[in-house]
Formats: C-alpha cells, structure tokens, sequence
C-alpha cells in the first residue's frame, strides 16, 4: 500500500469517526425533542474534525480532558457510544450510571477524565493530570480541549503557566467556534491573537485550520510527539465553526443572517468527502460509511430508550468512602 | 394588579430602578440576547451597551470589577448564570465586597445587587443546581435574598438594588414560570432597606408552623393544601431572606403551633435550616411541644437522571408526613 | 511519648506518609522554604523538588492540578497557606474535587489533602483570619477535619492523607506553638478511615456538656478548670472532624448532663454549631433539661487593632457563665 | 526657572516623598519590633521611586488600588501619614479605624480605595472602578498596583481582558521584584516576559527602571495622558528590588549571597541623590530633607504610639445596612 492509500485509508476513517460523531449528536438532538434527554445537549456540528484528529491518534493511556461540548471528543477517544447514549438518557448502563449526563460524560477507561460543565476548568485540571504523569515517569500525554470562550477566565492563565513553569506533557487545544454562548468571542476578548497568550505564558504555539483533519491531525501528532519528549506542553489552536445553535433548543438567532448557511460549505465532512472522491473512493462506499454510523447510533438511541432507570438506591452510592449517608430505609 | 411571571417580575424590578438610577448597571455574560434565562430580555434596547454590559466569561472579572466599580460610584447588577458559576468568584465576593466597608473602617460602602439563579432544573446535574444561600447568610457583610413569588421578585430585587451593602440575590431557577400578581404601585418606601427583612405568612394555622424559602414555599403550600384537606392547618412561612430573617415572625408562629418544621431545597448538613432551628431552640425552647424537624436534602450530590435527582427533593408528601408525625 | 508542637507533628504526619506512599506529593506556595509557618522544614532536602512542588501564586492551579493529579493516580496533599485564600480556588474544590466521583459515577476517587490553615492570629484582619469550617460541611463528598491538639494534628492528617476522599483539613494557626504528647507509633490502622470522625472526650463531667473543635477546645478547657474550681464538672468534647461528627458522642454526653454548649470561633450565624445543636433539638430533644447555647463570634468581619479583634472571640470567662445560665 | 531647574526641583521633591516613605516604614518596622505594631509589615524599601513616580503624579480625584506592600503607594498618593501610623498602630484615627492595619491601609479623600490582602484581587476591582468611571464619562483614571508574583493569579488575565475589551482607563503597574515571597518568581512564570503577557490581552505595554524615579515618573505621565485621552489601559512594568524580607521579620535569607549587598547600589533614594548632588544641590540640603523626613515620621510614631485606642463598640460599625447585629449591651 503506498502512501496515497495509506492516507486514503486513514481519512476514509477519520471521516467515519466523524460520521458516527456526527450520527451520535443528531440521535441526542432527536432524544431531546422526544424528551428522552432532559438535560441540556451542546452538538459539536462542524467541529468534528477537531475531535477526529485530536482525540482518535491518541493512544488509550493517554488522557483526554474535554468541555460541556465533549461527544465527539470522548467518542473519538473510543469510548463506547450506547453507553455515552445511555448516559444521555440518563439510564443503567451510561458511562456515569446516570450521574452526569452529556456534560459530565467520561470513560476513564479509555482515559476520557471527563467533560465539565464549569468553563474553563479543565485546563488546571489537566496540568495535574500531566504533573501525576510526570511524576511518576510516564510517557503518555494529557490533552484538554476547551474553547475560545474559556480563554477569558483565570485558569487558561493559571493552568498554561502551570504547565510551562513545571514542563509538563500537555497539549491544550482551543476549539475555536467563533462564539461563547450567544457571544462573539472577539467582542469580549482583548489582543484577539489566542496564540500570542499561550506564547506569553511560555507555551509553543500551532494555528490550524480545525475543519482539515488532515492538517488537523498531522499538527496534533507533531505537537505530541514533541510533547512525549518530554520539550513541555504546547498550545493548539483550531478554527472551526459552531453550524448548529449552542444547545440543541439555541436556534442562533444572534449570527448574522447568511453566517452559518455559508459555513455549510467548510463542514469537515463534505470535505473529507470531497477529498475521498478525488481520490477515487466512490460514491457507494462513501454511502455506506454514512449509513453505518446512521445504523450504529440510531441503535444506540433505541436501546438508551429501551434501558432500565439506574436503581434509586444508587443516589446515594460515590458520594465518599468516610461520612457518606446511608440511603433511606426500604429505598 | 397584573398576574406576571417571577422571571418578568424581575425584568419589571431592573427596569423600574434602571430608569430611576443612572449609576445602575447590569454586567454579565449574555445580557445582550436578554441573559441565559430571558430576564434581561430587551433591556440592551432600552438603555444600551454601557448600562448592559455583555462580560467575557469572567465570573472573576464580573464579581470584581461590580466591587470596584461599587466603590467607585456604581450600583452593579451582577449576573452570575447559575449559582454555581460564582464558585468562580468567591474571593471577589467574600474576601472583597463583604469586607471593604468594613477593613477600610467605613470609607465606602459595596452597593451591589448579585444575582445567583440556584437550585434544581431538570437533569441539570452536580454543576448546575445547588442552592448554597447558607454560605452567603454565614458571611458578615452579606444580605441574602432568595424569593418564592413574582410580588417577590419584584420586590426583593428593587429594594436590593436601593440597598447599600453587598446582596446575594438569589432567583430559583425553577421559578422562572411562575405566575404571581405583582403590585408594582406600592410607595417607593416599600422598596427602601426598612421593609427588607419580613417574612410572609402564606397561610395561617395552628397545627405546625412550616418555614421556607424560595421553591420550597411552593411545595409547602401544596402540602398544606393536601393537609387541609384532612382539616389540618398549617402555618407556612414565606421567609423570604435568610439574612437578615424574620425571627420574630417564626417565633411568634411557634408561639401558637408549638411545632417547626423548616423545609429547603439545600442540603441539610450545615443548611440554613439549622440555623433556624437552633435558634428556636435556644431562645424559644419553651414554645416548642414536639422536636423541631428539618426536611432537607441528604448529602449528597446533585445527579442528572430523574429518579436520582429526585432523591434530593422534599416533596409535599414528606412535609405531610412530617406535619403528622408531630402531631 | 515525645512532645511535639502541633506544626511538628503535622511535619511528622506529612513525612511519614511520604515515606510510605511514593504517589504522595505536597504542592503550595514557597514549600521549599518551609511553608509560610515552617510546618514543612525540611522535606524539599528528604523528597526532592518534584514531591515537595513551589508552586506560583495560583490558589486555582494548586487546587485544580491536586484534582487532576488525583483523579490521574497521585495523593496531593495541597497547602493554601491561609484557609481565606482558599477562596480563590472554591470552584476547584466544591464543583471539581468534591463531584468528580459522584458525576462520574464512581469511576474515579479523588484522594486529596487540602490544608487550610484558619483561624486568627493575633491582628492579621479580615482577609487572613475566617473560620469558614461550616461551608465545607455543606458540601456532599468532602470530609472535614479541624484538630485541637499535637496528637490529634498527627493522627488526623496522617489519615487524612490516606482517605480516598478530599479531606478539607483546616489547622489553626494559633496553635502551631502548642505542645503536646503525640503517640507516633499506633498501628497503622490507627490511621486508616475507620478510626476518623470520633470525638474525643477531653474532660468528663456531669454539669453541662460542651462541644468545641480547633482552637476553641482549649478555650473550653480553661473555662472547665475555672469551673472544676468551684466544684462544677463540664464534660468537654473535642469533636476533631466536622465531617463526619460524632453525632453519638455528643448524645451520649448530653444524656448524662442534660445541657449543651457548642462554643467555635466562627460566626454563629450559619457557622457549624447551629447544625449540632438543630441535630440534638430534633433527636434528643428529651435529653436537654435547658435550651441549648450557641457561644460563636458575633456576625462581624474581624478587625485589626486588638480591641476590636477580641470582640469575636469567645472567652473563658464567656463560657463559664453560659455553664452558670444553664444551671 | 529653566528646565533643569525645574528638573532638579521636581526630583529633589520626588525624593524627599522616597524618605518619607522610607521613613515611614522604618519607623513602622521599629513600631513592630516594639510590640506596637502587631499586625505583618511588608516594607517597599528599594523600591519607594515605583510609589514616587507614580503615585505622586496623579490628579487628587484619579484612583488607586495597591498591594499588601502599599505604604509608598498611599503616602505617594497624599493619604496623611499620622492617620497611616495610627492605622499600623491600630489606633483610634487611623485611616480605618484600626480595621484594617497595614494590609487595608486605604484613604478613600484622596483616591486610594485599597490595599488588598489577597495577591491580584485588586486588579478586578481596578478595572471596575475605571469601568464606573467610563460609565460617568469621567476623565479620572486609575491606577493599579500589583507585584510580580500577581501576574501568575487568573485575574491578571480576567481584569486585563477586561480592561481591555472595555477600552478602560486605567493604568496597570506591575512592580517587578523579582520575588513573591520567599520564592524568585522566575523560577515559577511561564515565558517570563511580562509586557508579552500584557500584550497579548490587547494591553499596550512600557517596561522601565524601576528605580530610576524620572524616567518611571515620565513613563507613568505619557501612559497616563494616554489612558486620560480615552485610548484605554495601558501596563507598566517597573523593574525594582525588595532590598528587605518579604515582611519585617523575615530575614530573606533564601536569596543568593550578596544579592542584595549588591542592589544597595541601586537604591533609588541614593541614586536620587547622586543626581541632585551633580546638579548642584548641596550635602547639607540633602541632609535637612533625610532629617525632615525622619522627623515627620517619628512624630508620627509618637502620636500613634500615644493615641486611644478604638471604641471597642466601634467593632459592630459599619458590617452592613441591612441585617448589621447590634453591638452587645454595656460595652
Ligand atoms: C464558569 C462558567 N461560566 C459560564 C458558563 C455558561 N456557559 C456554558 S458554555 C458557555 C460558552 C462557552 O464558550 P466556549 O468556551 O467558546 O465553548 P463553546 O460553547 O463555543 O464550545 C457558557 C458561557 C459555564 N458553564 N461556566
Ligand atoms: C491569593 C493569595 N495567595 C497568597 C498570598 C500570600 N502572599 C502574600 S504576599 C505574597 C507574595 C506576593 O508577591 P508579589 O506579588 O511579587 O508582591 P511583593 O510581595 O513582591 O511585593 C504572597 C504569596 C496572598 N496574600 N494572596
Ligand atoms: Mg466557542
Ligand atoms: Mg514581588
């Protein structure tokens, strides 16, 4: 197999990964309106390439950080979908047996330490993470994935200088959507130039187009490798676009008309598509990808909403080993 | 009177002041598009960008920058989100605002309006649903508000905007809907400091006395309702601020009862509640025929399934069944 | 048995816990020198800059890689220097280290020792002084501690380190001098979870009860020799942890004296005191031959010029005549 | 007067405002080592020409926010100085009336809203006073004062941001010791530049010589006119040393051998003097301006030293409007 194919086969995948990010997301959208998933929902429409050439290349002991935004990064991490599913329609068998839902969802045995629903607060999460493996000699790396609204508050500061001061393997990527909430970000923030405050900090920096997953990965890989030799974290900064509102009932009324409809031609997966095409994987098969993820997560969905509610009793359980409460009699 | 929501009650109170009061301002992340839950809807029109003032997400900034500008001239309306998020600016709040006047022996005071939206919204999990009032009314310094009806809102809110200390302002975020008469008339007296403070009895009794705030009212007056029913009446306080609160209403609800359930949505451990009834205790023990009684929420987290998340609610029926066991 | 300071055996505790578990690792402000109170000589020479970590001023940071570091294998145990200062790392601590393994459903523990030494010092003012035990109390998955004596700071934190869960282990700073005998060679199991969260009875007596922690447990027993003078015996109750309490201990007490006294240094409004006594009100209420007493500071910041300062506190003399009310 | 003259005055009235600083702090740390100031000291001296040049300049209505190592920083902006020793003293007529101590030392009738006892907490508040300022259409600005161990705190970047995106007027000063504590800050900033850090909030930056009282005078004036004209924040980096401990009692003994012996060179108070004396200002007008100042602080010893202390009722005064306990009765 020469290299053309290699990377032929290689995007072919990645565009799968997106697919099923994508088919997974669309499925939680649908469970929403159908009321199946009651707590908020953030899809990562269009930023799927971002998780995709992050989180897929990473080996399973690394560990992976992510936002209230996180499905597609913990899928790509390779955490199982009908659980992740599960977790979202708050039943037995989710990831958190129910406990956090879309935006505490995590695996850690694929090294996924979880989604936060607070912004920002990763990021000083994830450089312990890196100094425990510094400390105790280890070569994985710990990735956090936040975005650009999270880089106006105190721990993007704290949290890089941390990791700068103390070398630690981390590589923090911004997902740069354009918007935090209802809010363009460049209103907000001062400088404007999210690299120059990383650099600042003593971080190297990398600015890509976060909608290529080639680029995308390729960049990654090269920043992890560096970061593996034990050269300190780097900053990632990937510019994507959010297509859909910031929850699933956001209808984004606040973009500028026309924004997001000329967006619709950077989606990461038509172009993967489009490149797949150019190098001659053909229309059927590029189908059939599509429809497997269709399949996969549309199974998910039915079983999620086939499965059991956890047990009440389980309230009560993971609260803490010494003073935990007692569940109620007869619960 | 019109009947309005307790999220357009509250509108009405910013507005209402914002029109009286140029140095009142309102500053957090997505006042703009009328703030996360719609209460700010509009206002960016009335009175521009400068007086509503769309934040970076900085709960640090906000808190911050609301305390000096504070004592600088201003009177901020600090937008928090979610209760929670203000985890993100307790050294703002506690070390800073509660204490300025104070450290600084009296050269300025914090007039500052901060609003907490708590509590629990459906599947919204650990992060976004406590109720921590009992860390603010802890803290000296600090005026605690946290209303259950739309006349509430409207007026808690303007008299904590007029107010010169520090308020933690803290809307239910399950209340958003509620729908309330609202007497928006009243003499601007009733919004100065004078009438803070007072607790509203909902429904008068003699079998129990009930205390709440907040969500938990609503869930006590079905309670009561179901009770009397059964020709059990109860009498449920409204406190309607945990700092300063309404003592003597309490106590002199005891006085006729002999009986104290206080409810809240909050954790028992070292929830407000204890404060009240500790207090009763202590100074009111007489009064009290039967062991006073805390329903609370157990110490745990908040979870996101139904099932789970309902493990921390009181319900009308645990209130009942708590009003009969002291009878 | 040796005397040891209160700060040398807390030394002690840290470095025989380092020396047993390689994954423990201590990270805060200026370690290498020590510590800001000396309570960490020495260790960077025996563990090396890597467990013994300098951080930057960055109260979030320090806090929130301890939660990183802990969900990812290691055993922090993180020093805030001032609990005050803590402050600016609250969202690290209540909605990260003390929720992970709740919304993760249990897929990981967060072991994690967070020293927050409290208290005051004589005139170090509002900002380097609060007693804010309460607010951790409040809070679902974190276990608190708050040791009176030498012994207790060595078998406590030694624990402390060795829970799974975040313990909030707040020292006083007015005690860093006391001296006292510490029995270091306890089995091993002395130190595991089992044993914590058990008061210890510092004085028995039959005339009134009184509940204290932290500093203020010597208070207590000054006031109790004051009494024993006169004849009058307190039994006086070192709670040692604030989460879990001893719940039965104080029961039991009280049942023999049938009077109560929970005395802290902090505010009573809201402070952990109201949640003792509302337990016993609601529990016990037959036990209380009197109503129960709260003796706590005042709601008030603390002040700076002695004077003032000592307003807050709560005095022997204070507590020998609530003991005489009681009577 | 021609310019030199006018030089040589405006810098030997720079340094008699460095003596008296200086002086003031001496007497407040013999005040400790007496046992009558009880509260921790954390003398400014070597870097008194950040409080001068400054400090001094501003207009009586401009506003200031400085750190626990504020002595200079008040006494530069006009705050009187027996009403500061009362403060230190905790005495009846000090500026706070003895709330506070040395590290609230504040005096709101001149524009001093503060020193703070939590490292960067004031630079938040300093861009909310600005913001009120704006808000007014006022033409203060304010000043805000922080160390270098501050620039690692989240709200460097929170209230820079913010100061920033909001085009506040309000000057930044960072003055650089090169010490937080007992720890050498470089040892613990990532990148280390600290203008780069400013530069990249969109935060316009000038770093100086800290020790040199006209060019940091010259720097904070054209900043300051800058700020004044509504082009927004600027950030001032002052290169200075802490020749003493971190506070009274602190020995400093974890600095390098001769570190300090070596910067008494660059005492700003003698570097003053050294430029007045080839100017043509006489030993014995140098020597009546050291003494004057001793004097005045002397006096102030004395006066602080023999001052009533506060009404003990005076405790329950001034918590709160609403809610505020009263004081117990009898006292
Ligand atoms: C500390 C904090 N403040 C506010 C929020 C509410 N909030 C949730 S997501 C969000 C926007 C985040 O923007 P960004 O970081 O760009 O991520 P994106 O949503 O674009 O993926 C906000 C403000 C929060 N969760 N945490
Ligand atoms: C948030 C916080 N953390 C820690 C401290 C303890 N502390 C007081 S001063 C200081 C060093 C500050 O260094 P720097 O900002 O450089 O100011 P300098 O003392 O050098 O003037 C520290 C760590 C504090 N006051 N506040
Ligand atoms: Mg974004
Ligand atoms: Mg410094």
């Amino acid at each position: 197999m020469n290299q053309a194919n290699l990377d032929t086969a290689r995007l072919r995948e990645r565009r799968r990964l997106m697919l099923r990010i994508r088919a997974f997301e669309e499925a939680a959208i649908r469970a929403a309106d159908n009321k199946l998933v009651l707590g908020a929902i953030h899809p990562s429409v269009g930023q799927e390439a971002v998780a995709a050439g992050v989180c897929a290349p990473l080996r399973k002991d690394d560990l992976l950080l992510s936002t209230h935004r996180g499905h597609g990064h913990t899928l790509a991490k390779g955490a199982d979908a009908r659980a992740m599913m599960r977790e979202l329609f708050g039943r037995e068998g989710g990831n958190c047996g129910g406990k956090g839902g879309s935006m505490h969802i995590a695996d850690f045995d694929v090294g996924m330490l979880g989604a936060n629903g607070v912004v920002g607060a990763n990021i000083n999460i994830a450089a312990g993470a890196a100094h425990a493996i510094k400390l105790r000699g280890g070569d994985q790396i710990t990735v956090c994935i936040f975005g650009d609204g999270a880089v106006n508050r105190g721990p993007f500061l704290e949290g890089l200088n941390w990791a700068a001061a103390f070398k630690l393997p981390v590589l923090f990527v911004c997902e740069d959507n354009g918007y935090a909430s209802t809010t363009k970000s460049s209103a907000v923030t001062g400088g404007g130039d999210l690299c120059a405050r990383a650099e600042a900090l003593g971080v190297p920096t990398e600015s890509v187009d976060g909608n290529d997953v080639m680029a995308v990965e390729e960049t990654a890989l090269r920043l992890g490798a560096a970061i593996r030799a034990g050269t300190g974290p780097r900053f990632f900064h990937a510019r994507t676009y959010r297509l859909l509102g910031h929850t699933s009932v956001d209808p984004a009324k606040y973009r500028p008309d026309g924004e997001a409809d000329g967006k619709w031609a950077d989606d990461p997966i038509q172009r993967a598509a489009d490149l797949l095409t150019s190098a001659g994987v053909s229309e059927a098969e590029l189908t059939a990808d599509a429809n497997a993820a269709e399949t996969e997560m549309q199974a998910a969905y039915d079983d999620a909403a086939g499965a059991p509610w956890p047990s009440v009793r389980s309230a009560y359980d993971d609260v803490q080993d010494v003073g935990a409460v007692p569940a109620p009699q007869g619960l | 009177m019109p009947a309005l929501t307790y999220r357009e009650a509250g509108r009405q109170a910013v507005i209402a002041e914002m029109r009286l009061d140029q140095s009142v301002w309102c500053l957090g992340e997505d006042l703009g598009r009328g703030g996360v839950f719609g209460q700010y809807a509009g206002l960016e029109a009335e009175f521009g960008t400068d007086r509503i003032c769309s934040a970076p997400i900085s709960e640090a900034a906000i808190m911050g920058a609301a305390v000096g500008a504070a004592m600088a001239g201003a009177r901020p309306i600090v937008e928090m989100r979610f209760a929670d998020f203000a985890l993100c600016a307790v050294d703002e709040l506690v070390n800073q605002a509660a204490k300025a006047r104070y450290m600084f022996g009296g050269q300025s005071k914090v007039p500052l309006t901060v609003r907490e939206p708590m509590g629990m919204w459906r599947s919204s999990a650990a992060q976004h649903s406590q109720s921590l009032e009992a860390w603010y009314a802890h803290i000296p310094g600090l005026v605690v508000a946290a209303p259950a009806t739309a006349q509430d809102n409207y007026t808690l809110l303007r008299s904590s905007i007029r107010i010169d200390d520090p308020v933690v302002y803290m809307e239910h975020k399950h209340l958003w809907d509620f729908e309330g008469e609202v007497d928006e008339g009243a003499a601007d007296f009733e919004y100065g400091p004078e009438q803070f403070g007072k607790a509203h009895v909902m429904q008068e009794g003699d079998a129990c006395t009930i205390v709440a705030w907040s969500a938990q009212v609503h869930v006590a007056m079905e309670a009561a309702k179901t009770l009397a029913a059964d020709g059990v009446h109860v009498e449920v306080i409204n406190l309607r601020t945990l700092w300063p609160w309404d003592e003597a209403a309490v106590a002199r609800s005891i006085a006729k009862t002999g009986r104290l359930i206080v409810t809240h949505e909050a954790v028992g451990v070292g929830g407000f509640g204890g404060e009240i009834v500790a207090t009763m205790a202590e100074k009111h023990f007489d009064k009290l025929q039967r062991p006073p009684l805390r329903l609370t929420a157990p110490r745990i987290p908040i979870s996101y399934a139904p099932g789970l998340e309902n493990q921390v609610r009181v319900t009308a029926d645990q209130l009942v069944a708590g009003v009969m066991q002291l009878r």
